[in-house]
């Protein structure tokens, strides 16, 4: 297929129609309102479904509802959007429904601004909503790669029975690049007759599904939570996905950054290569699971003497950076947020203060 | 507890496991939830069974948007003037003076306002197609109710409109009365501010005028 | 003062009042509905206020609102309650505002069960809404301690002009203790005529406060973040609380335990003991600041084989104590979760299998 | 989004900086805010200010709630039966076949059902004091919306009762159209629907009755 020149929630919206994904609720917020206003146009034409929720809360159990019913479904919101689902992202894990979510965060906390940000790690990958569950979180670094992590999220979702959030920040939904739509896209369905409500009729089977997350009794709550830790274990034995940059050389530090910054951290790192610094790269395309033993063997090159988290945040993946490099090198942070990003030369300048010990 | 559920011919005689397939929303959200059902699953018949908290309270915005839409499910609202599953707190139906584990001197309407009458509220929407108000205290009341399930289901089936029962009930538990007083006392307070009837019946009318 | 009988919920609104506060938004929910019961009854007593809200996403704003008027004011919930708050709590954080919140943690995700649980520590400590925030969080282990938790609570966040979390399970809430109320309790409050909507009247001032969290300009909002950034490092530098238990001798072992999970640790320390096998354990009383370099020095000395995480959840302080012990020794977790608790026995066993390296 | 402010005899003139003290609510929040405030320093004076979606789409749970507890501030509702600050996209409020971003063919009320209208709905409730529907399209409107927004603060300032002033309004911008062809639209469209007058005015009819 030929490239297309797209706005990335534009994008976003159309791969998820390619995916087959024909059901999509949400509610209007800045800046990732385009998705919904290109699916209000673009659903019909493909015999799909748009509907606007009257508000995030009502449209986290519209997609329960939904998903319940076997039906492949997303939404698109972001930030305070998110922490309004919250309730219905923790129900829905527990339910072990497939809803796949887009956060295009903005400037936080609270009303915060409209510019691209990457605050909500933590929520997404951390917290969120009650309880022990886990999101498969997927942060794209481009347009393109925003279109090839949504087609694959509803794989994902219906392999693991679990949601998946994309988290991209303001650029990857406001930015226009070229992109390629992958050829085969809408993979075959997985088999839900075994859990989802899709009515007897359909069906053909005696057995009636229930979809729950109430568990009274405690021992049968406690094994649904071991069954769903299981579950995120085979997550983090199956499912981590990175991506290299610069990392053949006697690097001195290893920069772990993901979405928008770490196209920055890339230009960063060959102004440093210039200058004769060698930098390099570890970019998580999973946030969870985490790639923990990539960054762990980066930083046991002997050269290495630092890892720095770089985030357009107040420093939210420090703490699983050093979880993975326990200890072996010291970690730094750098980064801003609120619609402020930092420049390469800035980035340049920060690392070479952090390997210069001067920070 | 909001319970949205897909409803076969007849329920199944498992208490816990409706057929063919059941779902449970979070407090509030049953409506939503069968939103999300409706428009994927347009052919499925599904209900909502709520309670005054749920709907009332937390569930307010969920039930007043589908109704407003026409969402072609059914709610049944049970209306007990209390709490139940969390334990009798004061809920928006709840009467005046009536006491309650978070009303313990009597519901002050100067301080929280008068009793919600949702089936009024929502027949004060333009969309919604059948709104009533039954009760099921003495077997008089019954059959109406019976018939006004009945009819609410068969809109839903002819994918006509929203439909709404509210089901005035007792809760003598929560209201700490026997079956007995709880009934005397849902007649003597409930009945005359929560009345009963037909608030709306859109698809009669236009049948009416149709011939 | 006498020790008198309670139970945790009714004691947690009790001291509430005697710490000054007289205004107390919330929606019913089991396991914590009775301090809303007992504050109905007792609020007119004392002339305080008391105000069932339709739904917890308000009773959050009723709380900012009271809030941002200086008043002292409180809430309390359980777990999809709290979700439900998110967004709130992170205009809260956001704004300053000094309100207190309380989460009687009961079985997740979802609706789960309405038993003990300490399944919300990542939503408290890393997540929950938006944004770069943070809560300050304390984890009392017995009705006494969540008395004086709450008395100092409404200081500290006063203090810090932050929201306050104090994260009990539902066995806090639920069990009877003795407890003596604090002599002194109504802290003087803080001066806040600098920020709060008093009213111009009340302040006699020409100044006029304005409580935001919309920062629309992208520098602005970095140096909001900054500053809130700063704010909790000092928390970090000052307010770390936790206690030790049998960190005497050469212990095998160090476990990490908060809330009601400590007490059956301790049980199971002394158990061990009498098998002739020292464990210790730092119990975290504030779970953000986080112990990080208590924990650090626990597992330094040299008879220390291994740090365990044990909660009554899938294990999500673990991955703060792989932060703090930075590889010294292995980390390990037990844990059981929606209302089933570990007993001593079975808490015992579960160190001994660690330490004879059968797991 | 909702603003929720403290409000002196006269507003400051520095447009972003209410005074003696302003704060922001949540998109849709604002009534529940100023209830927390006015709960505790029931002397202040707080108004909300809010458009389409936040009162009549996110907001609708707490708008009801506020009103029906009859906490005694004052609700300003402008709508323009579109989303403003968001870009344009559809409303409760937003008229049969109605272009707008998220509804590009026109609002379809048999999809999404017919426009809520607010002060209809509210007055359907037993405890708000004074509902009223004005417009400030023309100067002979003005003079009206502006003694309703006078009423609603006296009442407030007499502890009387809650008051929702609704302004139907235009927006141009979001309607694609010149302001003068708005001000046209909104007469033709919006008035027909949007019945100007007063739905409930509880302390004049007990000033009466006191008589």
């Amino acid at each position: 297929m030929a490239k297309v020149l797209m706005k990335g929630n534009e994008a976003i919206g159309e791969a998820a129609i390619r995916a087959g994904c024909l059901n999509y609720f949400a509610y209007p917020i800045t800046p990732q309102s385009e998705v919904a206003e290109y699916l209000a146009k673009r659903m019909p034409e493909v015999g799909g479904m748009f509907l606007q929720g009257e508000s995030e809360v009502a449209v986290g159990y519209m997609l329960f509802g939904a998903s319940a019913c076997g039906e492949r479904v997303f939404t698109t919101s972001s930030s305070p959007g998110i922490s309004l689902m919250s309730e219905a992202i923790s129900y829905i894990a527990a339910a072990q429904c497939p809803v796949v979510f887009v956060n295009i965060m903005r400037g936080g906390p609270g009303l915060g601004g409209i510019l691209p940000s990457q605050a909500d790690y933590s929520q997404s990958v951390k917290g969120g909503g009650h309880g022990d569950y886990k999101l498969l979180v997927m942060a794209p670094a481009s347009v393109q790669e925003a279109v090839e992590m949504v087609t694959e999220a509803f794989v994902l979702a219906e392999k693991y029975r679990n949601p998946v959030m994309i988290l991209g920040d303001g650029l990857i939904g406001q930015m226009m690049e070229p992109v390629e739509f992958p050829e085969k896209v809408a993979a075959k369905p997985s088999d839900k007759s075994e859990w989802a409500t899709t009515g007897m009729d359909t069906r053909k089977s005696d057995k009636r599904n229930l979809v729950k997350t109430l568990f009274l009794d405690p021992e049968e709550l406690n094994r649904h939570n071991l069954m769903l830790k299981e579950k995120y274990k085979k997550m983090e034995a199956e499912e981590v996905r990175y991506s290299t940059y610069n990392t053949d050389g006697d690097y001195k530090a290893v920069i772990a950054s993901y979405g928008t910054m770490s196209r920055v951290c890339k230009t960063a790192i060959d102004m440093l290569k210039k200058e004769g610094i060698e930098v390099c790269m570890i970019r998580p395309q999973t946030l969870f699971p985490f790639p923990e033993v990539a960054i762990r063997k980066a930083v046991e090159k002997k050269s290495c003497k630092l890892a720095i988290s770089i985030e357009m945040n107040m420093g939210q993946m420090v703490e699983d950076i050093q979880r993975s490099v326990s200890g072996i090198v010291p970690v730094k942070w750098y980064g801003k947020c609120g619609g402020e990003i930092p420049t390469p030369e800035e980035t340049a300048e920060a690392v070479k203060k952090y390997l210069n010990n001067e920070e | 507890m909001g319970k949205t559920f897909l409803k076969p011919n007849s329920l199944s005689d498992n208490h816990t496991h409706y057929c063919p397939g059941c779902k449970e929303a979070a407090h509030g959200r049953a409506p939503a939830m069968a939103t999300g059902i409706k428009r994927v699953r347009p052919d499925l018949n599904v209900f909502t069974y709520q309670g005054d908290g749920d709907l009332a309270s937390i569930g307010m915005s969920e039930i007043i948007h589908s109704a407003n839409r026409g969402e072609k499910f059914t709610t049944i609202f049970v209306n007990n003037a209390v709490y139940g599953m969390t334990g009798g707190q004061m809920a928006p139906t709840t009467m005046p003076n009536q006491k309650t584990t978070t009303s313990p001197f009597g519901r002050d309407v100067k301080d929280v306002g008068m009793p919600i009458k949702m089936a009024n509220l929502l027949a004060a929407l333009q969309t919604p197609g059948y709104i009533e108000r039954t009760t099921v205290l003495k077997p008089k009341y019954i059959v109406k109710a019976k018939k006004a399930i009945k009819k609410a289901f068969i809109y839903q089936m002819e994918k006509k409109c929203f439909s709404f029962v509210e089901v005035v009930s007792t809760c003598p538990t929560n209201w700490g009365m026997t079956p007995q007083d709880s009934i005397k006392w849902a007649e003597d307070t409930l009945l005359p501010y929560y009345e009963l009837g037909v608030f709306k019946d859109t698809p009669k009318m236009e049948e009416k005028n149709a011939k």
